[in-house]
Order: C-alpha cells, then sequence, then structure tokens
C-alpha cells in the first residue's frame, strides 16, 4: 500500500440513445476494476477507475474525456461506446497524448493507423465481418443480395464495408436500404429488397431496432436467409425478435456461445470466466458489448502491469500486446491497432431465443 | 346584500384599491363612478373573485367571501360582465350562449337552457341571427349584447356590470339601461353599474358612488350626485348634456 | 438608451479577459467554450423570440448548416476555415430567408411546428447526404481557424476567441434593440395591426430577424467545427433545438442577457451533476449517473415554477421587490 | 416469388401506413385535449405513451395479468400520473404564459424519462400481442391482427371525443377555459378541474396509444420525444384542437412516410412526409381542419 | 380649396355571406373631420380596415389623393400618409410610453437592419431626433409624466391618447379614429374632442368613427350615416340630427 493509484479513464453512453452499449460496459468495468484491486491492485498500485457518462452525445463526449485528461489526469482511457463519439473524441486525445481503447465498432476509428497513434479499439473489424458473412454466403451459392442498415455511425461504416467488398466475392447488391435508429416498422424497406430479387438479406445495426427486422420479414412472409452483422451481439436482441429471429446468422465473438463451444478452444476459460461471473453479479445475460470494454479494461491493466502509468509507455506496451479476450486473440502491432482477424468470428445462429454456434 | 369593508388591492406593487368601502342593498342599483384608472374595474374584479383582496372583508347575503373564487361565487348569484368583451371568440355565439348557460344546464337539465338561451334572443334579437357566427367576428355592439347576455344565463341576483355602453350605438345603450331597469324590475335584479357615461348610469342608480386613485371619496343618492356641483365639473362634462340622453 | 446594457458588456469583457488566469484547468475553459458558442446561438434565438416573438424549434439547424459548409468547404475543398464560415453564413441566411418567406406567415404553434419540420429535414439530410456530410459517420480532420497568423488550436486560445464573439454578438444585439428595427419588432410583438398601421412591413421585419438569428447560429457551428474538429450529425437534431428554447426561456424570454444567463447554466449543469456524481461516492452513498437525467429535470421544473421571469428576470424581480420594500420602510418611516 | 405485384404493395404500405399513423393520431389527439383546454402543447404527451407501454408490459408480461385487467389499471395509473403532473408542476403557476408551461411540460417530459428509466430500466421491453401473431393476407398484401386492433381502438377514442368535446357542456366548458380564462370563471365553470381533467383525458388517451403500440414496435424509457415530435406535427397540420384534423394528418403522415419509403427512398422518408406537412401548413396556415378564422381570434 | 384627398366609390365587402359594406360612396374633403356613425356591426370598422388596405374590398375602390390605392397590406397605406387607432387601443404593452410613439416615427427614419445592429444608439443622430419629436407628440396629448411607464399599466383613457400620440409622430395627411372616445368619461370624452380640434388645426384630416353624439356633432365637418354597409344619410351635423331615418335607425327617440 501507499503506492499512488492508477487512474483510468472511462467514457461510456451509460444513459440516453446508446445507453444499451454503455451500461453493460459500465457495469463490466466496475466488475474487473474491483476484482484487480481486492487481489491487491497492480504490482501494488490500486486501480482506480473515473467513470463519465457521455449519453451518446459528441459535445458531452469531447468534454468528458477532456476532463479526465485535464482533470482526473487518466494515464489512459477506455471508451466511448459509439463508433461516432469515438471519432469526435479523437483529435484530443491525439493532441493530449493519451492512450484511447474505444469499445465502438467502426474500423475507422483506426485506421489510417499513422493519424491515430493514440488510438486502439477492442471490437472485431467490421471489413472482417463482412468477409466472413459473404464466404459464408458464397459457400450457400447466394449471389444477389439486400443489404440493410441503421442510420448510425456503426450502420454507416458497415454500409460501406458492405459495398466496398461485394466485388471481391463477386456479390451483387441488389437492394441497400437504411433506417433510423428510432424507426419502429421497417415493412416498406423491405418490400423494396422483396421485390429487388433478393436471396439474402444483411442487416447491419446496433440499435435495437434491428429486432423488427426479422418481424417484419416474418409478418411480410419473406423466407430469404436473413444475416446479422456483430451489432447483433445481444441475447435480448434475440429474444426481441421471438420466434422471427430463429435461423438468423451473424458473426459474432464467441462469448455469446459459449456453451457450444470445444473445451479445446483457447478462449473457452476466459469467456466462462467472464461470462458466469457477469450473469451472477448482474443477473442479466452478457453481451459482446460488455466483452469488449473487458478486453479493453484487461489491455490497460496488462499494460500498466508491465510498464506502470507513463501514457506513452502505455501506448507502445499497448502496441505489442496481445491478450486472449472475449473478442477473440489480440494480436496488437503498430500497423494493426486492433489485434484481430477474422478468425475471432464464430458464425452462430439463433435457435429458440439462444445463440449457439451454427454446424454446417 | 353586498357590503365591501376596508378592502385593499395590489397590481404587484402597485397600491390600486385604498380601504375601499361600499355595500349595495337588495333590489337596489348602485352605481361606481370615477375617471379612467381610478380602479372602478379593480373594484368589481375584487369582487367577482377575479382579482385577489390583500386586505379586507367582502359579505355577500351576510356571508363573508372574501377569497372565494370566482366560479364559486357564479353559483352564489354574482356575475360580472367584464370590461373589454370577454367572450370566447373562436367559439360560436350559440355555443357562447350555452356555456353561459352551463350552470343552469348542470343544475336545471337541457331543456332550461335552451329556454334561458331563447330568453336572450328575444332581448337582442341580433344574436338570433348570428348564432352561428364565431363571436369573434361580431361587431363590437354584438359582442357587448353577448358579453351581457352570458352574464345573465347565470341568473344572477346580483350582477356587476362593467362599462356596458362602451362602444355601443346610441340607440342601443337606450335599449341596455332600459334592460337594466327592467331586469331590476322583473326580476329583483341588484347591479352594481361601473359607467363612464355617469349621466345615463345615475339616470337608472339608485345610489352612487364617486371613486378617485382608489379611493371612495362621495356616496349619495343618484339624484343628488346629478346636482351635486363637484361631480358635474369632474364628470358630467361641460354643461348639461341632455341633448342625447333622454 | 441601454446603458446598463453597454455596462453589463463591459462586466463580461473584464470576467472573461480574467478567467484563464483564475480558471487554471482547460477542461472547465472547454466547457466555456461550449457556453460560448451556446449563447451565441441563444442571443440570436433570443432576439427572434423574445424580441419579435417568432419561435424556432429549428434553430440547430442552422447551427449545423454552419458547422458542415466549414466542415465541407475546409476538408473537401480546401478552403480556408475563414471563407467556409462566410460561406456558411451566406448559406444559412439563405436557407434562412427561403424557409423564412413562408414560414413567418404561421404563427404560435404552426410556426414551431414549421420550423421544427424544417429542422428535423435538415437532420435527416445531414444523415442521408453521405456524399456531402459523411452521413452518420460524419467529417473529420476539420482545421483549426487560426487568427493572425495564430492557430487557435489550444483551449484558452479558442475561449478567448469564442467569448469575443460573443461580446461582438451581444454588442451587435444591444445596438439594434435599441434602434429603430428594434422598436419595429417589439412592436410587432405586441400588435401586429398596430405595427402595420405605423407603417412597419411586419413580414419583411420578420423575416430579417429570422435571417439575423440564423446568422448567430452558424456562426456558432462554424465555431463548433473548428473547435471539436469532427462533426457528425447527432448534434444538430431537434432535440438540440428545444434545448436552445429552453436556455432561452430558463433565462428569460425577454432580456438577451437572460440568453447569455440561461445558455451558460444549462450548458454548465450538466458538468456539475457529473463532478455531483464524484462527490457523493466520496461520502460514500452509490450515486448513479442514472439520476442526471431526473434531477437535470427537476432544476428545469424548479427554475420554471419558482422564477416566472426566468433566472434573469428572477434576478431582477428580486431586485425590484427590495426596492419597493425599502421604499415603503421609508415611507413608513416618514 | 411475389405474386401480387403493384397493387399488393401499395395495399402493404397503406396498411404499414395506418398502423403508424394510428399512433400519431391518438398522440395528437392528446396534445389536442390539453392544448384545448389550457392552450399549450404538452411536451410530456409522449411520455405518456412510453409510461403506457412499459406499464402494460410489466403487468402483462412480469405480472401475467390478463389483458383487459392490465389495460384497464394502466390506463388508470397513467392517468393519475396525468393528474399529479397538473396538480403539482401546471397548477401551482400563478401568472401563466404559455411559454413558460411549455418549457415546464419540458422539465416534466425529462423527469419522467428519468423514473421510466430508473424503475424499467433502458432497454427495449416487449411484449404479447392481443391476439394471434399470425398474419393473414388481403389481395396479397399481409396484416397483422395487432394492427386491426390499433385501427378499431383509434377509430372507438375518435368518435367518443369529438361527441366529448362538440355536443357535452363538459367539453365545451374545456375547450372555453383555453380560450379565456377570467370569461370562463364567470360563467360558473371551475377552471383547474377542467384543465385537470384534460391532463388526466390526455394521458389516458397516451396509455393506450402506449399499450396497443408497444407489441409491435417495443418499448423504451426514451421513446417518448419522437412519438412526441410526430404527433406534435400531426396535430398542427390537422389544426389544433380539432380531433378529426388530427386523425386525417395523423393517418397522412403515417401513409406518406410509408409510401415514401417504399417508393422513393428509405434514407429520406421522414424528410419526405415532413416536407409534405411543411407544404400542407404552408398553403392552409392553420392546419388541414383548422379554421383560419378561429385561429385568427386567438392568441398565441 | 374644397379639395378632396379620400374617395369611396362603390365600396363593396363581403365576409362569407355577411355584407360588411355595400355599395358604399363617400368623399373627405382635405382638412375635416369627416364623421361616420351608424349603428353597430354596419360596417364602420370595415371601412377603416379597407382604407388602411388590412383587408381587400370585393368590388369597388379607394382613391387617396386622386389616385387609386392598390394597398394591400397595412403598412404600404401608411407610408401613403394614412394613420389609424384602434376599436380596441392596441399599444405594444411591454414597451414604454415613450418607446411606443417612437414607433410612430418609423416611416420618418431609414437606418435598417445591418447600419442599426452596428452603431450603438447613442452615437446615432436619427435615433435622437426620433425622440426628440416623440417627446413633443406625447407632450401634444399630455402624457408627459407617463413616458416611462409600460404602456400597457396606463388606464384606457391615457391608452387611447397614446395611440393617437403615436399615429400623430407619423406625421399623417389623413388620421383615422375609430371610437377614441369610448370608454372615456364625459370629461375626458371633452378633452379628446378638444384634442381632436387641435389635429385638425395641424392640417391633419381626421375621420371619425364614434357613438358619442355630442363629440360628433360637436367637431364634424361632415357626417355620413351608415346602416347594414350602405349610407343613408350625409350632411351637417345637424342635418343629419333631423333625419328620421337616422333617429329610426341609430339614434333613437
Ligand atoms: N394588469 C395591471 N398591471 C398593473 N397595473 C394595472 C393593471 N391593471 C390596472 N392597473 C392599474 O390599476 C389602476 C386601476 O385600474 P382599473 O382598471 O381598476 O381602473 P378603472 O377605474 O376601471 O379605469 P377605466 O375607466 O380605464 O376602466 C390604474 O392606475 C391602472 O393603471
Ligand atoms: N372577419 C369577419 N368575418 C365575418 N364577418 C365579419 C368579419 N368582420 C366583420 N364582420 C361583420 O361585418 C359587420 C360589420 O362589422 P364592423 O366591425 O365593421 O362594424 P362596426 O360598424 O364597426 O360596428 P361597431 O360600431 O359595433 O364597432 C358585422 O356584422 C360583423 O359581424
Ligand atoms: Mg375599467
Ligand atoms: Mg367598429
Amino acid at each position: 500500500a501507499g503506492e499512488k493509484d492508477y487512474r483510468v479513464g472511462c467514457v461510456f453512453a451509460i444513459t440516453g440513445k446508446a445507453s444499451w452499449l454503455g451500461e453493460p460496459e459500465m457495469k463490466t468495468v466496475e466488475m474487473i476494476a474491483r476484482e484487480i484491486n481486492e487481489a491487491g491492485g497492480i504490482n501494488g498500485h490500486k486501480l482506480k477507475l473515473f467513470i463519465e457518462d457521455s449519453q451518446g452525445d459528441n459535445t458531452r463526449a469531447v468534454n468528458a474525456v477532456k476532463k479526465l485528461i485535464k482533470k482526473n489526469n487518466v494515464c489512459a482511457i477506455i471508451g466511448p461506446s459509439r463508433s461516432g463519439t469515438s471519432m469526435a473524441v479523437i483529435p484530443i486525445v491525439q493532441k493530449a497524448q493519451i492512450p484511447l481503447i474505444s469499445c465502438a465498432g467502426a474500423e475507422v476509428i483506426v485506421v489510417p493507423v499513422e493519424e491515430r497513434k493514440w488510438v486502439f479499439k477492442t471490437p472485431q473489424k467490421d471489413s472482417d465481418c463482412v468477409r466472413r458473412i459473404y464466404e459464408h454466403m458464397i459457400e450457400k451459392g447466394i449471389k444477389d443480395i439486400g443489404i440493410i442498415s441503421g442510420t448510425t455511425g456503426f450502420g454507416n461504416a458497415g454500409r460501406k464495408q458492405l459495398k466496398d467488398i461485394a466485388a471481391e466475392y463477386k456479390i451483387n447488391i441488389v437492394a441497400d436500404e437504411t433506417y433510423s435508429p428510432a424507426d419502429t416498422d421497417m415493412t416498406a424497406q423491405l418490400v423494396k429488397i422483396k421485390n429487388a430479387g433478393a436471396m439474402a438479406l444483411v442487416n447491419w445495426s446496433i440499435v435495437p431496432a434491428q429486432s423488427i427486422v426479422p418481424q417484419n420479414m416474418k409478418h411480410l412472409k419473406m423466407d430469404i436467409q436473413l444475416y446479422q452483422s456483430h451489432g447483433f451481439g445481444n441475447v435480448k436482441y434475440a429474444k426481441a425478435a421471438g420466434a422471427a429471429g430463429n435461423g438468423i446468422i451473424f458473426p459474432a465473438g464467441r462469448l455469446l456461445a459459449v456453451d457450444s463451444l470445444p473445451d479445446d478452444n483457447p478462449q473457452k476459460a476466459v469467456l466462462l470466466g467472464y461470462k458466469n461471473k457477469y450473469e451472477t453479479k448482474f443477473n442479466e445475460t452478457v453481451s459482446t458489448f460488455g466483452g469488449h470494454a473487458y478486453d479493453s479494461l484487461w489491455l490497460v491493466a496488462n499494460a500498466l502491469k508491465a510498464v506502470g502509468d507513463n501514457p506513452e509507455k502505455i501506448r507502445e506496451q499497448l502496441e505489442k500486446s496481445e491478450l486472449v479476450g472475449t473478442g477473440g486473440i489480440f494480436k496488437l502491432s503498430p500497423m494493426d491497432h486492433n489485434g484481430l482477424d477474422k478468425t475471432a468470428f464464430e458464425m452462430l445462429t439463433v435457435q429458440d431465443g439462444k445463440f449457439v454456434v451454427l454446424k454446417d | 346584500m353586498l357590503r365591501l369593508v376596508n378592502v385593499n388591492s395590489y397590481y404587484g406593487l402597485v397600491h390600486v384599491l385604498k380601504n375601499v368601502s361600499l355595500h349595495v342593498d337588495k333590489g337596489e342599483t348602485v352605481t361606481l363612478i370615477g375617471a379612467n384608472g381610478a380602479g372602478k374595474t379593480t373594484t368589481l374584479r375584487s369582487i367577482s373573485g377575479l382579482h385577489s383582496v390583500k386586505e379586507g372583508k367582502i359579505e355577500f347575503e351576510g356571508n363573508d367571501i372574501t377569497g372565494l373564487r370566482a366560479e364559486k361565487l357564479v353559483r352564489l348569484g354574482i356575475a360580472q360582465v367584464p370590461e373589454g368583451r370577454q367572450i370566447f371568440r373562436p367559439m360560436t355565439v350559440f355555443e357562447n350562449l350555452e356555456l353561459g348557460g352551463n350552470l343552469i344546464f348542470k343544475m336545471h337539465g337541457k331543456k332550461q337552457m335552451k329556454a334561458g338561451i331563447d330568453e336572450m334572443f328575444d332581448l337582442f334579437p341580433i344574436l338570433k341571427e348570428r348564432q352561428e357566427q364565431y363571436a369573434g367576428t361580431l361587431s363590437g355592439g354584438e359582442q357587448q349584447m353577448l358579453a351581457i347576455a352570458m352574464a345573465l344565463m347565470c341568473r344572477p341576483r346580483l350582477l356587476l356590470l362593467d362599462e356596458p355602453s362602451m362602444g355601443l350605438a346610441p340607440l342601443i345603450v337606450k335599449e341596455i339601461f332600459k334592460t337594466i331597469s327592467r331586469l331590476k324590475e322583473d326580476s329583483d335584479l341588484t347591479v352594481l353599474l361601473v359607467e363612464q357615461n355617469a349621466n345615463a348610469a345615475l339616470k337608472i342608480a339608485d345610489r352612487g358612488y364617486v371613486m378617485e386613485t382608489g379611493k371612495i371619496i362621495l356616496e349619495e343618492e343618484a339624484n343628488a350626485l346629478m346636482k351635486n356641483q363637484e361631480v358635474k365639473r369632474a364628470y358630467l362634462g361641460k354643461d348639461q348634456r341632455e341633448i342625447w340622453e333622454k | 438608451m441601454g446603458w446598463k446594457n453597454y455596462m453589463g458588456m463591459l462586466v463580461l469583457f473584464l470576467m472573461v479577459a480574467a478567467a484563464p488566469l483564475i480558471i487554471r484547468n482547460d477542461y472547465y475553459l472547454g466547457v466555456l467554450v461550449f457556453a460560448a458558442l451556446n449563447c451565441l446561438a441563444c442571443i440570436g434565438l433570443c432576439l427572434l423570440m423574445g424580441y419579435a416573438g417568432q419561435i424556432s424549434l429549428g434553430h440547430a439547424a442552422f447551427i449545423g448548416i454552419g458547422a458542415y459548409a466549414s466542415g465541407y468547404m475546409t476538408v473537401r475543398l480546401g478552403l480556408s476555415p475563414w471563407t467556409a464560415m462566410a460561406a456558411g453564413i451566406f448559406l444559412s441566411a439563405g436557407v434562412a430567408l427561403i424557409v423564412g418567406i413562408p414560414a413567418l406567415r404561421l404563427k404560435g404553434h404552426y410556426l414551431a411546428m414549421a420550423t421544427l419540420g424544417f429542422g428535423s429535414i435538415l437532420h435527416i439530410v445531414a444523415v442521408a447526404a453521405i456524399d456531402i456530410t459523411g452521413g452518420p459517420g460524419g467529417l473529420n480532420n476539420i482545421p483549426a481557424i487560426s487568427l493572425f497568423g495564430i492557430a487557435l488550436n489550444t483551449d484558452t486560445r479558442f475561449f478567448y476567441f469564442s467569448w469575443a464573439i460573443v461580446l461582438i454578438g451581444l454588442y451587435f444585439g444591444f445596438n439594434l434593440i435599441h434602434s429603430r428595427v428594434g422598436r419595429g419588432l417589439r412592436a410587432l410583438h405586441g400588435s401586429e395591426d398596430a405595427a402595420g398601421s405605423l407603417g412597419i412591413n411586419t413580414a419583411s421585419y420578420k423575416i430579417q430577424i429570422f435571417v439575423l438569428s440564423s446568422v448567430y447560429a452558424s456562426i456558432s457551428g462554424s465555431l463548433y467545427a473548428y473547435y471539436i474538429n469532427y462533426i457528425d450529425p447527432g448534434p444538430f437534431s431537434v432535440m438540440h433545438s428545444v434545448l436552445l428554447v429552453t436556455m432561452v426561456a430558463v433565462g428569460g424570454l425577454h432580456k438577451i442577457w437572460g440568453a447569455v444567463f440561461g445558455a451558460v447554466l444549462l450548458t454548465l449543469l450538466p458538468e456539475f451533476l457529473s463532478s455531483f456524481s464524484e462527490y457523493f461516492q466520496v461520502i460514500g452513498i452509490e450515486y448513479k449517473p442514472d439520476y442526471d437525467t431526473l434531477i437535470y429535470g427537476l432544476i428545469l421544473l424548479i427554475i420554471m415554477l419558482f422564477l416566472p421571469e426566468g433566472l434573469f428576470g428572477g434576478f431582477g424581480d428580486a431586485i425590484h421587490a427590495l426596492q419597493g420594500k425599502m421604499k415603503r420602510l421609508r415611507e413608513a418611516r416618514e | 416469388m411475389n405474386t401480387g405485384g403493384g397493387f399488393s404493395d401499395f395495399l402493404q404500405f397503406i396498411f404499414m401506413g395506418l398502423q403508424r399513423g394510428s399512433i400519431y393520431a391518438l398522440v395528437a389527439m392528446g396534445f389536442n385535449i390539453i392544448y384545448n383546454s389550457t392552450g399549450l402543447i404538452n411536451f410530456a404527451q409522449g411520455e405518456f405513451v412510453v409510461l403506457g407501454g412499459l406499464m402494460m408490459v410489466t403487468l402483462t408480461m412480469t405480472l401475467s395479468l390478463p389483458m383487459p385487467v392490465a389495460f384497464v389499471i394502466t390506463v388508470l395509473f397513467v392517468m393519475i400520473m396525468g393528474i399529479l403532473m397538473e396538480r403539482l408542476t401546471i397548477n401551482p403557476v400563478k401568472s401563466p404564459s404559455v411559454m413558460r408551461l411549455i418549457i415546464i411540460t419540458i422539465a416534466v417530459s425529462i423527469i419522467i424519462k428519468g423514473l421510466a428509466m430508473i424503475f424499467w430500466g433502458k432497454e427495449s421491453h416487449f411484449m404479447r400481442h392481443f391476439s394471434s401473431e399470425e398474419t393473414f393476407e388481403i389481395f396479397g398484401a399481409t396484416i397483422l391482427p395487432q394492427t386491426l386492433w390499433i385501427i378499431g381502438i383509434l377509430v372507438l377514442v375518435v368518435i367518443c371525443f369529438i361527441l366529448f368535446f362538440n355536443y357535452t357542456m363538459t367539453g365545451k366548458s374545456m375547450r372555453a377555459c383555453a380560450i379565456n380564462r377570467d370569461a370562463a370563471r364567470l360563467t360558473g365553470i371551475n377552471d383547474r378541474n377542467m384543465v385537470m381533467l384534460s391532463f388526466a383525458l390526455s394521458a389516458g388517451i397516451g396509455a393506450i396509444a402506449g399499450i396497443i403500440i408497444t407489441p409491435i414496435i417495443q418499448m423504451d424509457y426514451a421513446r417518448g420525444a419522437l412519438l412526441g415530435l410526430k404527433g406534435f406535427g400531426a396535430a398542427v397540420v390537422g389544426g389544433l384542437g380539432n380531433s378529426l384534423g388530427a386523425v386525417v394528418a395523423g393517418i397522412l403522415l403515417g401513409v406518406i412516410e410509408a409510401l415514401g419509403g417504399g417508393y422513393i427512398s428509405s434514407h429520406y422518408m421522414d424528410a419526405m412526409a415532413l416536407l409534405i406537412m411543411l407544404v400542407v401548413l404552408f398553403i392552409r396556415p392553420s392546419g388541414i381542419f383548422g379554421s383560419v378564422e378561429a385561429s385568427r381570434l386567438k392568441e398565441f | 380649396m374644397n379639395h378632396i384627398i379620400l374617395e369611396l366609390i362603390n365600396l363593396r365587402k363581403v365576409f362569407g355571406g355577411v355584407v360588411a359594406v355595400n355599395a358604399l360612396d363617400l368623399t373627405v374633403q382635405k382638412n375635416t373631420i369627416t364623421s361616420i356613425i351608424g349603428p353597430n356591426g354596419a360596417g364602420k370598422t370595415t371601412v377603416f380596415n379597407l382604407i388602411t388596405g388590412s383587408i381587400r374590398p370585393t368590388g369597388g375602390s379607394i382613391e387617396f389623393f386622386g389616385k387609386q390605392m392598390q394597398a394591400n397590406h397595412a403598412y404600404i397605406a401608411a407610408g401613403m400618409g394614412i394613420a389609424r387607432t384602434f376599436q380596441n387601443a392596441q399599444v405594444f404593452p411591454d414597451m414604454t410610453v415613450l418607446e411606443n410613439i417612437m414607433v410612430g416615427r418609423h416611416l420618418k427614419s431609414s437606418s435598417g437592419l445591418i447600419r442599426s445592429s452596428l452603431i450603438p444608439p447613442f452615437f446615432r443622430r436619427e435615433e435622437k431626433e426620433i425622440k426628440t419629436e416623440a417627446m413633443k407628440r406625447l407632450s401634444f396629448v399630455g402624457l408627459d409624466e407617463h413616458a416611462d411607464k409600460p404602456a400597457g399599466s396606463l388606464p384606457l383613457g391615457y391608452q387611447r391618447m397614446l395611440e393617437i400620440a403615436r399615429a400623430l409622430a407619423m406625421e399623417p395627411k389623413l388620421l383615422l379614429l375609430d371610437e377614441p372616445a369610448s370608454g372615456l368619461n364625459t370629461r375626458e370624452t371633452f378633452a379628446m374632442g378638444e384634442l381632436i380640434g387641435r389635429i385638425k388645426k395641424m392640417n391633419i384630416t381626421v375621420m371619425l368613427v364614434e357613438h358619442d353624439m355630442e363629440l360628433v356633432m360637436d367637431i364634424s365637418d361632415k357626417v355620413a350615416v351608415v346602416n347594414f354597409g350602405s349610407r343613408i344619410a350625409e350632411g351637417t351635423p345637424a342635418e343629419v340630427q333631423l333625419n328620421p331615418d337616422v333617429i329610426a335607425a341609430y339614434l333613437g327617440e
């Protein structure tokens, strides 16, 4: 004891329009930090978290990050939760030279890496997700597809990736629709997709409204295959979709289907540990979103353990970190501030409101 | 019937009524005259419960009614025709009258209310013609008639009239004053009348009060007031103004 | 002729000049920058609402126009920030003119709805027109603006810059309300018929002031873009318009100073609340940010319930009441 | 694969529009009721819808009460919230200006949102449909039984309210209060009761909207604002204070959204609906059914 | 000498089903006081609204200084030199009495939005001039001591005076007064009559709508009586008073 605290900042959308992301993230980091401190801290230093609520709002997020840096003197920052808010705070951490590990999905957050020296992220890359989906489609002989995405930073980035990578797989996008996060009925879009002759549909979104898509499809008696993005990573979404959710296919980290993983999977121990702790403590199912915060915090904690709380050293350490996390097996490098590839994904499917690994 | 004892009222910090005391006996018509801004309207609003009284006491038929809200007082039998034609402008004339009769409706049912409206149509035939028109598009005089009719629909025992003749054609003014006298005789209505047209008011009144800057400065029989030199000089104009007021 | 207002500006000027000497933490200066940006938009809105009596629930759209004009022209076209800002002003003014001509014929809630609809439409366009606005992904790498060759890229510099612009905005505003035009605006607020009968072209006046207030908003938006160097449609939503109106109303609708007070207060309030949460953690009670919304609402409610003329008005009323009491006391003594 | 072709699509969009529009219409009517008795726009109207939806979810899904019982309890609960709101925040205001009251309702909406977040959490809640979830087909377009429930309930509510406001004394008295408080009081109308009643009624109608829509759209604490805005749009475009106008404009809004999304572009579908609404307002400055004359006779 | 300043020719206005003004002909001579009287709802205010361009006629025309008026907004008529007061006094309640009158100088000053906002008021000559001119009108109607009160708090009689002062600040050629004495007591009405007399002396033509017959008969040069939107009599006060139609429709026995 007597050692100074290691100060780490967190910015999550705890309330407001993206609270379904920020809430599990906050719970997770609080849980892990307590655990670390109860075990004696990091090299005898207590880990002190400063958690700010961005409300999913750019201005708030900017203020929060500044506060963490200027007032709380943190040595690293975890978050923000959303792609847009992450983009908004990048100039600040770049200028202040404090490492930031975003929990948001879009790949542009860490690309181009030369301009994002201080920025890292733990969620899997959207381009890898797209590739996994397209590979599965090719296997199934699907050529013409429709895409539908939510108009958020995440949806927008995914939509771009879907369109950019389609040619690579000779996939033909016959319909490209969007819906706003607050929308409650996608019938109009789906009818258009149906008429365009799509053989499968990809729904790229992170908002709860995404679970309305399968319901609407069912009501319209559309029976083409529905793919979702890794933004579907909360079993509540599958439950909300009800019976209509059955058979949805989506790539995701293995956290969601840990029960159906073989025992020799290297991630299994980590996944089970996190899942069990989280679910007993908060009495709700884990989501991949909490997992992103889990991975981020452990990356920071490990770096702190290795080099102490100098931000520049942490940054250098992060660039060579390796971690078996919930999102996959991270291998970061100066050229790759995410460190995951497409093997981080497992193709999952929904069965009676549960996620299971897709068999074929 | 009505008694005000040392009533004081304010608008914010402005002291408007200063120890006003007056009384109106049953069946009497009393008029309150005074210059612009003397506080006549405020007196009426204080009685009818639209304006709150800071100090003093108001009694109606022996009961203390100070501080009661306007809608309660209407039930007790006090109706006011407010200054400036307060009617429901975006509603039709007929609906206005119905609303005026909403107490009758509640207590005696629809038939009685309809009968009341018909009475008003007899009294003011022009309203009958205009019954489907929005009240706000009536001419000034028509609006004033409607306002009086609405107050009468409450079947009051005490009627407070705030400048009923304002903006009305001479013929109508005469009608209205005639109506007031008639109502007074027929149905034993007690009236407290505020008028700028002091001559006409004093003619139908039994008694009068003169008000100046928030104080009652004079109380006398109407006839006596009309002859009072001071009053003549201050309110009744330069000479006799008898030509147009028969 | 409004000497008090100009004195007030002097006081504000001194406060601004001294602030960075007292407030050593850049974070607080940063919050005050956002306060300044909101002030600017609110001053314009106050001229429109408090003086001319026309409501706008779409003002965030003009902030957005300023921000996107600045973002687009600097990032995509490589223009200088000042040029881009000027272009934003012209664009806002143009849009305000086009929207204002039909919309300002409407009154009250109808006008509110029309401006609200307009604001939502622009927000949707910002989301959907990906080629120009970057869509939900936004525009990044917006350069900092520089003045006399000094890049305004630190919080202190931008603090002075933004508040200087607020002071200029105030100066214009005060000049305006104590002029022929300002009186014309207040007159049409009081009675459009009477104003018309005195030769005031009420329609044209309403449009002029709408355009002017859109310019204030546009500048605020441009500064926002140059300050945080990244924009996406989020901050320009209808909810922000509602917040602006709330700021003006909380401060007191009928005084420009009210708008300043309201904007500063409601910008600082959430930051106070989040600092509060730390305090509670220290004394051991678990305070969650979840309660922020609730407390924010409660504070807003209490202000509106107990200070009818808004904060600034309430301030004035209190002084007034005190004066009245003193006077009565004096009278009583005599 | 799809056989109906053009017409069945069109019908599909119409169904979708009706379903959306009905909710807008109900919210708009809620606005109208309070507007009619006080002249103000209650920005917490959307929050009533949310409260209705969430309460119903708790009663039916968590406590497993039968639908009709839960329905009645929910509506009563939200009506009490409406009354509380009026008693605690609107009634005490001494010298009400419309602007001030509107900001107060904004504050209340924030408070209700905050409370809902604390009690119901932040996630979306879903609920069983009233009857079967199996769609049936009409000319190649599919329709959910729940949509029929929504439309049916809308029609019922509309008829009740039109009758109430235009043909009952209480309804007219409520309108009178909105127009001229003092004059209303002088005819013996208890203005305070009228205002309270209007809050109760509009909360009730909001609750109904929340209850019937939740099975389809799910419900979370933050939904209120958007529902409120759309409803406000419908209320204004229909002509403030006019129930029939609210219904027509609400449904119009819903249908335009659906058709725009279906035939033109989903990216701009909300914008198109709003644009048409604006054009309507510019042509008819007092809304579709609002009387120009009547509105000129009203103050703000 | 008998110069016609305003001429209404076959003027007609219909509101929905109501014919408010019906084939009305009327001439107004320069520097006179012309009164219009008639029962409530006869269409007097409507005539004023037509002259000032705040509503458009259904038929007929209005000629001002021999030129047909095309004004379709009130401000255009004001620009031509027509000022008015309203039946329900319309002051700007939140502005002070002096400011109310300063608004009346609108047409006599010119600085626009940009010039106004650039230069502070105390450096603007125009502003000083507006103020002195407004003060003159204030004294003219005798409201000096109320200059700094909010206009809304004035008693009605003073509000009417204020409206007139405000209209005079425009330096109009023609002044339309809509029931300036309503709500005034006998003495105040007398003062109002005297005020109107002084206005006439300033070479301003006055049109008056009023129900106070003594006032009308005292000061008018010419009286026109309308009923149901049509003229039923016209002449000097003395002639009109004795006209049986007028007595039946308006004055009463
Ligand atoms: N809302 C108000 N706020 C402030 N002062 C007011 C208000 N209403 C009236 N007053 C003031 O109170 C005083 C009395 O006004 P009141 O209306 O009672 O007079 P009145 O005798 O009815 O005059 P009038 O003949 O003009 O109707 C006046 O000096 C007036 O200026
Ligand atoms: N906007 C309108 N819509 C319908 N009818 C109207 C409208 N304006 C006026 N009227 C009608 O036109 C007629 C003339 O109205 P006007 O106001 O000109 O009368 P007036 O002679 O000024 O009466 P008063 O002496 O009572 O003021 C009235 O019957 C009135 O109801
Ligand atoms: Mg009075
Ligand atoms: Mg008239």
